[in-house]
């Protein structure tokens, strides 16, 4: 299916496609949220859905995220089939009691008499000084909470097939896209599919070392993963795609091959989604690892602002690699690594390095 | 409205209450209850205005709302007992109850919770063209949340078929509304922010249904969302089966004064003065007494639970 | 109020925002702007109402409260341009100010996330005694979040010295107050809520300041909260340096009108017709451009703020 | 200090006097919460303050989280130093934004500026179907975040000490109580003394097993370590009493002599702290492992309400002890250790069998 066209569309695009898809094919479906029928369309995800679907399939909101999300609640259990944007994740903190306490328990309150098919896609911001309170990435908050399913595609492919399958989903998703996927290309079909929900996947094959990563951290890893390949070093990357359920069969499959697990996550790293991997991995796995496994994820204070602290904010490829060659006990000429892993483009706009498909 | 109707509909209530809070101590009621003795009017006035196929979402305090709608009395008791055949499967005692097939549609005991909910099931109506009222009761503490002025908002842009009841029994908790709220009323903020407003005597049935018949008309001919705030005034302790007002948080005289307008007292003696009134009184006395020893006893008698069932409610 | 004062006041935060709008594409300013101009009225009105000692708070537009408020211009500058030597030494930038000494307490981008702040503030000066008044700017659009609510009740019950003050300028990003709002005045809400309320001509700075000083003179008596509604007009982006009428969000023809009663040329067209008038205006342009200059120097020039800091800003 | 006036009172007894202590000491103390200054006090906790310390200092509340937190966060900003009391910590959900965004950032956005001196107290519910809204234990959510300190005190002494010193303290302290320890009694002295806020205690020695418990679980690890020691195994129980920061040191400390880890948490498990500890752990100490680390802690659903479904919900002392040894690969006579374990009091009452003090 994945080469069946040899279209190459945005992320953006293929999450636009995907919504104009499901409001086509169920008219229960509607999508909702501030900014959505705007003339910049939430990022492109969103644009022209208004003028296609009219004003009673596709609504802007007002400011109210706890109320929009109850709402949204109160609809999807009455028959339709909702759609929440939030541009920003972190807008999601002041809808957190509607999320947790109804959207995920509502058909378990009720012993399973009452289904919650809510969307709610959320952004994870960089860049360009979004600075602390609006380039937060939160998915453990959700991770954390049965009822929920989380999700946090990477490919274009991915993100248009586990959006359709979101929609079509009984349960509350949440759907995590990163502002630094949205421009980079990919292979997308153009008829409407689905890509399960709990399944990671596994984007290069290793024999070295097992990388799991989340979202964008897939980017930094396929090129980390490249650059050490040039030294012999075979490292299996692994799109988590899925953050509840992680899907620990995959990821322990492969650390029972490679001896070794590295985990990347775009967020903090105390209390974060890697350690959960990690701590899954050590408890039901443990005889595989042949040696400690490892977090690369945010320092534990907020993103700032200035992009002369963003510069050494973000762990990028040459970081995976060089911490992974390190950990590996493997020599590689530090240098050379560097400029083979030169990053372009300014710390605040996305690695041009990697341009798709994935 | 049915006045004799109304009146079964809240002695119903009233006698359930009365009968939980006698068993309470038995401790084979093992969850929180919040009992709406004293308060009865407002549910039945208000379902009564309603159609089976309106909605009705409640809060912590919602044995009233849910027989009121036409909720199973068996149901409710099994899961307060948490027995299989509750209306939760024991999921949810008290404080989490649902009847869909009485329209309603949910109650959950964090405050305002089901405010947005009630909204959002009022959109899904006019959307899908339905002809169909959501009714939510809150309290006057609930009123301080913010997602409850978020909800109108958002019913009064949208033009909703949505009825807010608020319960005003002037205390949330242990706090009187003074100690939470300025000194203005709360109709009068629901009628700034685009609603149509009306009060009612929360103790007078048939007030709370008048203006509960003509809120709900003017729903049903799209004139958007309307707010009732019902005075009345909780007899019990906020949570439990016992008075309570040994601990003194409310003025003395103050229970005594609401209990001498009883609303299910009241209407008994509008009946009374009827001809054939007292026997039917003591005819729906009688009724009503075979119904919940029933009740009763099909809740003692409910198969237990089984744990293994719990992860299969989560996910769909 | 000074009118001479309030002008130069204007015309300097229009200044400094058209000189951020003309150097952001040297891409050297890397955050989010958004830019006050068209409303720089409402900024200058209150803060002349206001004393050094009393506090304001705002959010994501923020560079005309922190100028109006006396915050240092250098010190704003260099934060945006994300240096050691700005107000937040590059932590914050445009979306995050705070400038202490001048009682310009913060700014941050959740939206409405300040004004419970703002509220407890006040409610500090009150139970410290201080004879402090805090003011919090905020958009018609952040009327819409709950929290703004809950600081109102809060602020109304406690009769807080806080003045709540709502630019209304008809849009949150691209979306027209009418498709968030139904069709009623956002102060009477507030005046439901136990405000004093009071609106103002949001383009005429004397218009808001004559506002401003009457209800600061009730928050210094201890009136409890006023709540000023302003109308006003954003005439750039949301977000950014640029005009985007082209994009088709405003009706034709709005921005022009609302670019027909300038607040800044109102104000100088009143001093025009004043003897030495001209003069003036002329030689406020020179002082202000003449420091405009010495302060984009002041950030350009600023040191490269060290990342080892960080985790030292993070807890006492 | 421990031992110094051989005082026996109940952790809700000892809270309230860290308050009444603090309101005395420090006159910028208020205390603020819906229900505070009600006859029953908060369990107690905060019964008879405003009648000692008067209607300026100690308050009501609306029922309006969010706006609260940021009232209080105002205050605390504005030489105050507010004690926030939240009588469940699901509440608090209804408050993220205000928690996350300004009390845990307020400090780093403002480079150190300005402190933020703010407690909030929450406290962990159980028992007598308060069912999945009102019995959530989110330590894992406050554990994430920057900024926070966030503690869960399990004896009385330290609930005394610890919140003292959160009051004094400059920054954002997230106070946990769980309501079954409450009842408990401890040996705790009247004069105010401080625990640290960041440090584990070990409760027990033992050298077979390290078991880190939090809060409640602390009381089941003990007894659960007590039986396992009439067969001669012995379990070291640690204290952890803070979550953020995780006292890492003294738990790799451990660690390092027993050679297993096992960490018993009061939340769900997926996404929870014990998985942190496991994995800062596995990354930082892994040659200390001997075998794979384990988690204790709830299934990943919410709490029912019907005490028939309750019953099997909580892992108790029984649960511990069981799989403690079958992980360690020791016989035990089960029926025998269950004899021992066999609590007396029905599943939604607190456990009997541990009265304190600790
Ligand atoms: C968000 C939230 N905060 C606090 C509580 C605790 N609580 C339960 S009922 C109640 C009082 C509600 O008062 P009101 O809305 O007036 O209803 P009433 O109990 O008087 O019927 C409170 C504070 C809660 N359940 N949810
Ligand atoms: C909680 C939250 N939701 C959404 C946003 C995104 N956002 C930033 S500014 C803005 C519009 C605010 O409108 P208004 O309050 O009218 O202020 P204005 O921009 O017009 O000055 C929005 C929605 C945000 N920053 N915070
Ligand atoms: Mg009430
Ligand atoms: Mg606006």
């Amino acid at each position: 299916m994945r080469d069946d066209k040899k279209r190459h569309i945005t992320q953006a695009d293929a999450i636009r496609e995907a919504l104009a898809q499901a409001l086509q094919e169920d008219e229960r479906v509607i999508v909702v949220g501030e900014g959505v029928p705007d003339p910049k369309g939430v990022f492109g995800t969103t644009a022209g859905l208004q003028q296609q679907f009219g004003p009673s399939r596709v609504f802007d909101s007002p400011l109210s995220e706890n109320g929009m999300t109850g709402i949204c609640i109160g609809a999807a259990i009455s028959g339709m089939r909702p759609v929440m944007v939030h541009q920003r994740i972190d807008f999601a903190l002041l809808a957190m009691d509607q999320i947790v306490n109804n959207a995920a328990k509502w058909r378990y309150m009720f012993a399973g008499q009452v289904n919650v098919p809510l969307v709610i896609m959320v952004i994870v911001g960089r860049g360009w000084g979004p600075g602390p309170q609006h380039a937060q990435s939160l998915q453990a908050f959700f991770g954390h909470i049965p009822g929920l399913k989380v999700v946090m595609p990477t490919s274009g492919y991915d993100a248009k097939g586990m959006l359709l399958a979101a929609i079509r989903d009984d349960n509350p998703v949440i759907f995590i896209q990163h502002r630094w996927l949205h421009g980079i290309e990919d292979l997308v079909p153009e008829p409407p599919y689905t890509v399960p929900l709990d399944r990671a996947a596994i984007c290069r094959s290793g024999k070295d070392a097992t990388l799991v990563a989340f979202s964008y951290m897939v980017v930094e890893a396929l090129l980390a993963a490249e650059a050490l390949s040039q030294y012999g070093i075979d490292i299996e990357v692994i799109d988590a795609r899925s953050v509840r359920p992680l899907d620990m069969p995959t990821i322990i499959e492969s650390v029972r091959r490679t001896g070794t697990l590295v985990v990347a996550d775009t967020a903090w790293k105390t209390g974060g989604i890697a350690g959960e991997v990690i701590a899954a991995v050590a408890e039901t796995a443990f005889d595989a690892l042949r040696r400690p496994p490892v977090r690369i994820a945010l320092p534990d204070y907020p993103v700032p602002t200035s992009p002369y602290l963003v510069k050494d904010y973000y762990p990028d490829a040459l970081y995976l690699a060089r911490h992974i060659a390190a950990h590996l006990g493997r020599e590689v000429p530090d240098a050379e690594l560097a400029e083979r892993l030169f990053r372009s483009t300014p710390c605040d706009v996305p690695q041009k390095d990697f341009r798709g498909p994935f | 409205m049915n006045f004799e109707k109304a009146f079964g509909s809240m002695l119903r209530v009233r006698r359930v209450e009365e009968a939980i809070a006698d068993r309470y101590a038995e401790q084979q009621m093992r969850c929180p209850v919040h009992l709406s003795i004293g308060q009865e009017a407002v549910a039945v006035g208000v379902c009564a205005a309603l159609r089976k196929e309106d909605g009705v979402f409640s809060n912590h305090r919602a044995h009233a709302h849910y027989l009121a709608k036409g909720g199973d009395l068996k149901a409710m008791l099994a899961e307060i007992y948490g027995r299989e055949n509750g209306c939760c499967r024991g999921v949810g005692g008290s404080m989490h109850m649902v009847d869909l097939a009485a329209g309603f549609l949910g109650a959950v005991p964090i405050v305002g919770a089901t405010v947005p909910l009630a909204v959002g099931a009022a959109w899904a109506a006019k959307l899908r063209g339905e002809n169909r009222v959501i009714a939510v009761f809150f309290g006057d503490g609930t009123f301080e949340e913010g997602v409850v002025h978020e909800s109108i908002n958002f019913a009064a842009l949208h033009r909703l078929p949505i009825l807010f009841v608020c319960e005003n029994n002037l205390y949330a908790c242990y706090s009187r509304i003074d100690d939470r709220q300025p000194d203005r009323p709360i109709h009068g903020v629901a009628a700034a922010q685009g609603c149509r407003t009306f009060t009612a005597d929360g103790n007078d049935v048939q007030a709370v249904f008048d203006v509960s018949r003509e809120a709900v008309a003017g729903l049903r001919s799209g004139q958007g969302p309307a707010f009732i705030e019902c005075a009345t005034y909780r007899w019990r302790e906020h949570c439990g089966p016992n008075l309570d007002d040994n601990l003194g948080y409310r003025p003395q005289g103050e229970l005594a004064r609401w209990e001498s307008v009883c609303p299910v007292e009241r209407a008994a003696a509008f009946l009374r003065a009827m001809p054939d009134g007292a026997a039917l009184i003591e005819s729906a006395e009688k009724q009503i007494a075979a119904e919940i020893a029933d009740a009763f006893a099909f809740a003692l008698e409910g198969p237990l639970p089984n744990s293994a069932d719990l992860p299969g409610y989560l996910y769909a």
